[in-house]
């Protein structure tokens, strides 16, 4: 990538530049769900795309999240690669059965006569002070379900690389943008690129701890290593960029070196990913850790509103740094 | 108005009940409440934009007539629930301004200590069973709130002679939330039930950016739908609280007695934005104000000054609630924010905690509700009365 | 027997449609496919019992007209989605039985290699998109079967002129599927979207054990659920094929026209239990009585004597189709068991494989579909053709 | 409890004697859900019961999960203890909205006013060949979600004692019957008695391996405990009856004593609660490990339908055993 064409663009563009990218190579591609189309998306990340593809292929669809996930994923399986809009990952529990029971589930129950090439997207996790039943961190309940992949993006740059891949693969794909990071600002090059899956990419090298991070956290550990600099702490970061496949590898192959691990997953603890790197870390770096994986999360409750209590509940910087200093036995 | 209210959905509204004779202490009453409501959500709007509000916001601006009236025609002991759009409801159904803004404030004086937030308004004194945020959820609740009433009626107090409660729970919808299947369940399961509830669709004209034709099937005439379950439907105006409530008052009656539910399309128009984000680019200035025309506050004004209410009095009215409304901005902001302990609060209602990777299920001390083990509990009430 | 197949809700079906003028060969033709079907059902049930099959298997003794002429109706092109009572649909399609019964026997010449069951009978050759066990999911599947063929017609292939295909979809449910909110949002969506599907509501009165007037409210007149969509809703008698298939030509010819999605109550009835293991003890043994003297099939050999159908050529069609049913078991038993290897297959389209928590996430050899990265992929058609 | 009242009864009947019981005792207990009054249930849990109680407490429904779960959760707002029948949990994915953005959050989300003192309980897991859609082990999905309970009993005894408490108590309970389980004989007391929440059982006591499972694996586990004793190795299992409480200390204890463990669960791994054990067991007994732990899941597919590949896919003795041999270096 030649820096001359870089410029900075907001997370939102980027995602949304990486589906007008494929839609106007692709006309099997399109674009549906609550307010994506006149209203130019709830979080205006459409916008300006039913003005470019018209109404036929940027859809607007009443509140019926069951209804529209369903009917795109008949679409799928007869060839479209459709697009899915959730305003939030946390309206798609009313669709729980289409993306958990169909999508990922027909390519093995028909035989591998069917396949289900489709992007279900949207805001996901808390911080916006969207109270309990609007900040669900959906990560840590469908990644238990093969047949899908997942993605969970912390940048602009990310997250269209990312995306373009996601619509060009052939499997369902679940695409989580972190609250609070679509108004981010980061460099996105003019020329085309994809970003693989099951790649993670190192954030930041450093010598004495392994952090895996997962979408936005990434970006609060990246601020909590500076701190910890200062202390004379050396933290590397992995950003996991997708869940599903989870480029274990990678994760290895730091804390192998590293000697020390901290996981920061946003959704709650209870079998989430951060449990199952914990788990995947300890069995495959079992001679080499100095301390058990240290993990933090969301608190195990439901999202409160309070400003106050959402930001304690949430994984922040101090408690971060609290368990990387304590996992290499500094606190 | 009535006429501008039902041309939202380009339906004609059904005649007209009867005007119902509402005494002028009533009425006055009523224009305060609606008047509070409104007072209240401007107020909203600004501590929005100051930041002192999080998340989202929904004010009721323009559907006054729909809480007062409804509620109006209920009595105390009815349950209700509704969506997020729930400032109005709490009010109407007599919450604290205090309370109320305190819980926006995020303040452990909130009604829900300022965990539930502008969306989830509970409160168990005054039988309000939520604001809840999931478009369409709260009406299988609601129908579950109405399930609940008629069992204990049935089977709890079923040998009780005339010790019949016969609650009517009112259970609130936006015309968007007609598209939900859970809302269909629901209709369903009220109508083979026999289940005492109005489900009142609060039929603003909008979800969002999307108006009901382009989002709703049938969107000029919405109470075919339950007519498909094989509940009446009945078209009232909301922008007018007397016919809201005198058409109200007669469905309550009437579902009091059969216990069979009705569906109401409730014509009426959001004057501001969804949330506060909206630019409301989706509908024309011609429109908002055919609307603000017939502004229910301004309706019932004008309908009070026939019977001879003063400007003075009206003068006086608006100070009372700006000043109300002052103070509960006061109250919510001398409210504390809740304690740090209180994130882990609340989330069951005995002993066990919150999951901490620990070595123990965490124990709460001070549970409220110990659980019995090894042993018959003989606390429990076989004839419990209900909340 | 129509009024039999109507009496199932106490509704009356709407007067008829000119009988069509069937040609004796193509009579024939579906009085061998029901005869198949029905054979077929038998010797599931008895391979059932013999435990060569697992799962639930949901027989379609009964209703076999209704597949038969439904199918006949639609073209090859059509698409077609239907419930977990699959196997009449799969083999009125045109599946081979012997791909079928594999399927049932968990064997890897089975139409999913075994890896589907009884519930979900795939046939990508035959647009069939499968059996599927939730019920009403197909639905909304449904729904987007036809989006995608409009969407064919009117995006992909919009400057072709006169290329359009105008498939039409057929959907099919269960009458108990009815009470399932996403068939709702389905309905209004195919209403809004004006897609060319027809949702074939099988209605043979019962849901397991409950029936239809317990379980859904306007039983007697489901019609008027999908014209709360603005749909037209057609009651067809689905114990009568060539009745069946008049009515549904028309309504295949409409739809294929208008791109109007229409609803059709199917009425017919379920000889056996729901599955295997239901004693039927919801319903009297008269009343299936009844429902058997209205047999499509001895309506429709019936009929044909009439027309000249002798016995010996009755007795001949019986002979092949026990025929064919008996080497499909005997081929279904000589398919092997799928390979373990394959409990992995199928799982991702392209190189990743299963996590298995080891150190790599895991590639799979020869996948037919690596994903080409980094580099502006050019194999994409931009006007690919649809199935 | 005293022997002499003993007797021998399925699975099924346990749990319809617990239901029984407590609907004598409290006229708010009710069972609703599908078939499960005229019928007598799908799978004959509630026989006999529609007769007893009569039909304003043992309530058919039509197949309406999301609505008829809601409508229990408005009803335990109110006072009332429902028991909501999923016919299988596999279906419960229509209702995941209400009974996990609802019931779970509504104490919390009210500030404490409204608690949800409800029972959702259903056929859960694989081993019936019900194929991709049937086979839910929806412990790997739900148990992420903080505010509900989550009971999995391995025999009738257990299931008796469990479901008695779950009805007692006030907050949701999510309450699990594994496939294959419900026709399982076993002893249960006259008397009546109640199982805590949170309090593993051992179900074998052994001094080489510690062996954590829940449900029906618990039973599997017995067999292969035998079978490995025959090589030598004394496998002590603990069987969980609680995934949410999980009850931390008597793994750890064991574990502690045992130096080696391993889990099954038939969930699928990726963030589950083996995996959640898994790194529990890792943080608590870091030093006491002498192999990493060792997890016996489901395949990471969807469930298939064909009974050898079935078989294959979910745990089964010789995974387990496999397991057991690896972590102590025998293999
Ligand atoms: C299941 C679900 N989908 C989407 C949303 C986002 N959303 C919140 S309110 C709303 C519009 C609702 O419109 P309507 O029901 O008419 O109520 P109104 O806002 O007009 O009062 C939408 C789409 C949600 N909260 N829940
Ligand atoms: C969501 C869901 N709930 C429950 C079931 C269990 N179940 C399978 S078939 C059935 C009855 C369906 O009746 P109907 O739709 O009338 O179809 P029919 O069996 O008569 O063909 C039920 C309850 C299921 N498969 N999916
Ligand atoms: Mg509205
Ligand atoms: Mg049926």
């Amino acid at each position: 990538m030649s820096i001359a064409t870089m410029r900075e663009i907001e997370f939102r563009d980027a995602v949304r530049e990486a589906m007008s990218e494929e839609m106007r190579k692709d006309m099997r591609v399109m674009l549906i769900g609550e307010e994506v189309a006149q209203y130019n998306g709830a979080y205006k990340v459409s916008r300006g795309m039913l003005d470019e593809f018209g109404p036929r292929r940027v859809i607007d669809t009443p509140i019926s999240e069951s209804g529209f996930a369903g009917m795109a994923i008949g679409a799928a399986m007869m060839g479209l690669r459709p697009i899915v809009e959730f305003m939030s990952w946390s309206f798609s529990l009313v669709a729980a059965d289409p993306i958990l029971n169909n999508a990922p589930k027909m390519l093995y129950m028909s035989g591998g006569q069917f396949g289900c090439p489709i992007v279900f997207r949207g805001n996901d996790g808390a911080g916006g002070q969207l109270g309990s039943t609007h900040s669900w961190s959906i990560e840590g309940l469908f990644s238990n379900v093969p047949g899908m992949k997942m993605v969970i993006p912390s940048n602009p740059y990310d997250a269209k690389g990312l995306m373009k891949t996601a619509i060009r693969d052939d499997d369902p794909v679940f695409f989580l943008e972190s609250e609070r990071l679509l108004s981010m600002r980061g460099e996105v090059p003019e020329e085309e690129y994809l970003i693989p899956f099951g790649q993670a990419r190192i954030a930041r090298p450093g010598t004495d701890c392994t952090i895996v991070a997962f979408g936005r956290m990434v970006n609060i550990c990246l601020e909590v290593a500076l701190e910890l600099e200062k202390e004379g702490i050396s933290s590397e970061i992995l950003d996991m960029r997708t869940i599903r496949p989870l480029d274990a590898a990678s994760i290895i192959r730091s804390v192998k070196r590293t000697g020390a691990c901290v996981v920061v997953d946003q959704s709650w603890s209870f079998g989430s990913p951060g449990s199952e790197v914990a788990a995947l870390v300890h069995r495959e770096c079992f001679d080499d850790l100095d301390n058990y994986v240290h993990r933090v999360h969301s608190a195990d409750v439901p999202a409160p509103y309070a400003h106050n209590l959402e930001q304690e509940y949430l994984p922040n910087a101090r408690r971060i740094a609290e368990a990387v200093r304590s996992c290499l036995y500094r606190s | 108005m009535p006429q501008s209210a039902s041309s939202n959905a380009e339906g004609q509204l059904r005649p007209k009940t009867n005007r119902p004779e509402v005494p002028m202490a009533t009425a006055k009453k009523w224009l305060r409440e609606m008047m509070l409501i409104r007072e209240f959500e401007l107020r909203c709007m600004q501590a929005y934009q100051d930041k002192k509000i999080g998340g989202f916001c929904h004010v009721y601006i323009g559907q006054e007539a729909v809480a007062v009236g409804t509620i109006a025609a209920a009595e105390a002991r009815d349950p209700i629930v509704t969506a997020y759009r729930d400032h109005g409801h709490a009010l109407a159904r007599g919450m604290s301004p205090n309370h109320c803004m305190a819980e926006m404030f995020g303040r452990v004086g909130g009604c829900a200590k300022g965990k539930g937030g502008s969306m989830h308004m509970f409160d168990r004194d005054n039988n309000l069973f939520g604001g809840h945020g999931i478009v369409g959820a709260q009406i299988p609740l609601g129908v579950g709130l109405a399930f609940a009433t008629k069992y204990e009626d049935e089977v709890i107090n079923a040998d009780k002679n005339g010790g019949k409660s016969n609650r009517v729970t009112l259970a609130f919808l936006g015309d968007g939330a007609l598209n939900q299947g859970s809302v269909h369940e629901a209709m369903n399961l009220a109508g083979l039930f026999d289940l005492p509830v109005i489900i009142i669709c609060e039929n603003n004209g909008y979800s969002m950016g999307t108006s009901i034709t382009r989002g709703t099937t049938m969107g000029h005439e919405i109470s075919a739908k339950a007519e498909a379950y094989g509940m009446e439907g009945v078209e009232i105006d909301g922008m007018d609280v007397i016919e809201t409530y005198g058409a109200m008052k007669e469905l309550v009656d009437k579902v009091r007695a059969t216990s069979r539910p009705i569906f109401v399309d409730m014509r009426c128009y959001r004057f501001k934005g969804h949330s506060m984000s909206d630019p409301r680019k989706y509908r024309t200035r011609e429109e908002e104000e055919r609307y603000e025309q017939g502004d229910p506050i301004g309706v019932l004004k004008a309908q009070l000054e026939l019977r001879g209410l003063t400007e003075d009095e009206h003068k006086e009215i608006q100070r009372e609630v700006r000043a109300t409304v002052k103070s509960a901005i006061e109250w919510a902001e001398q409210s504390p924010f809740p304690p740090t302990s209180d994130l882990y609060r609340d989330v069951y209602r005995e002993r066990w905690g919150p999951y901490t990777g620990s070595s123990d299920p965490e124990m709460l001390g001070g549970a409220e509700n110990e659980c019995k083990f090894n042993a018959i509990d003989t606390t429990i009430d076989r004839k419990a009365d209900l909340l």
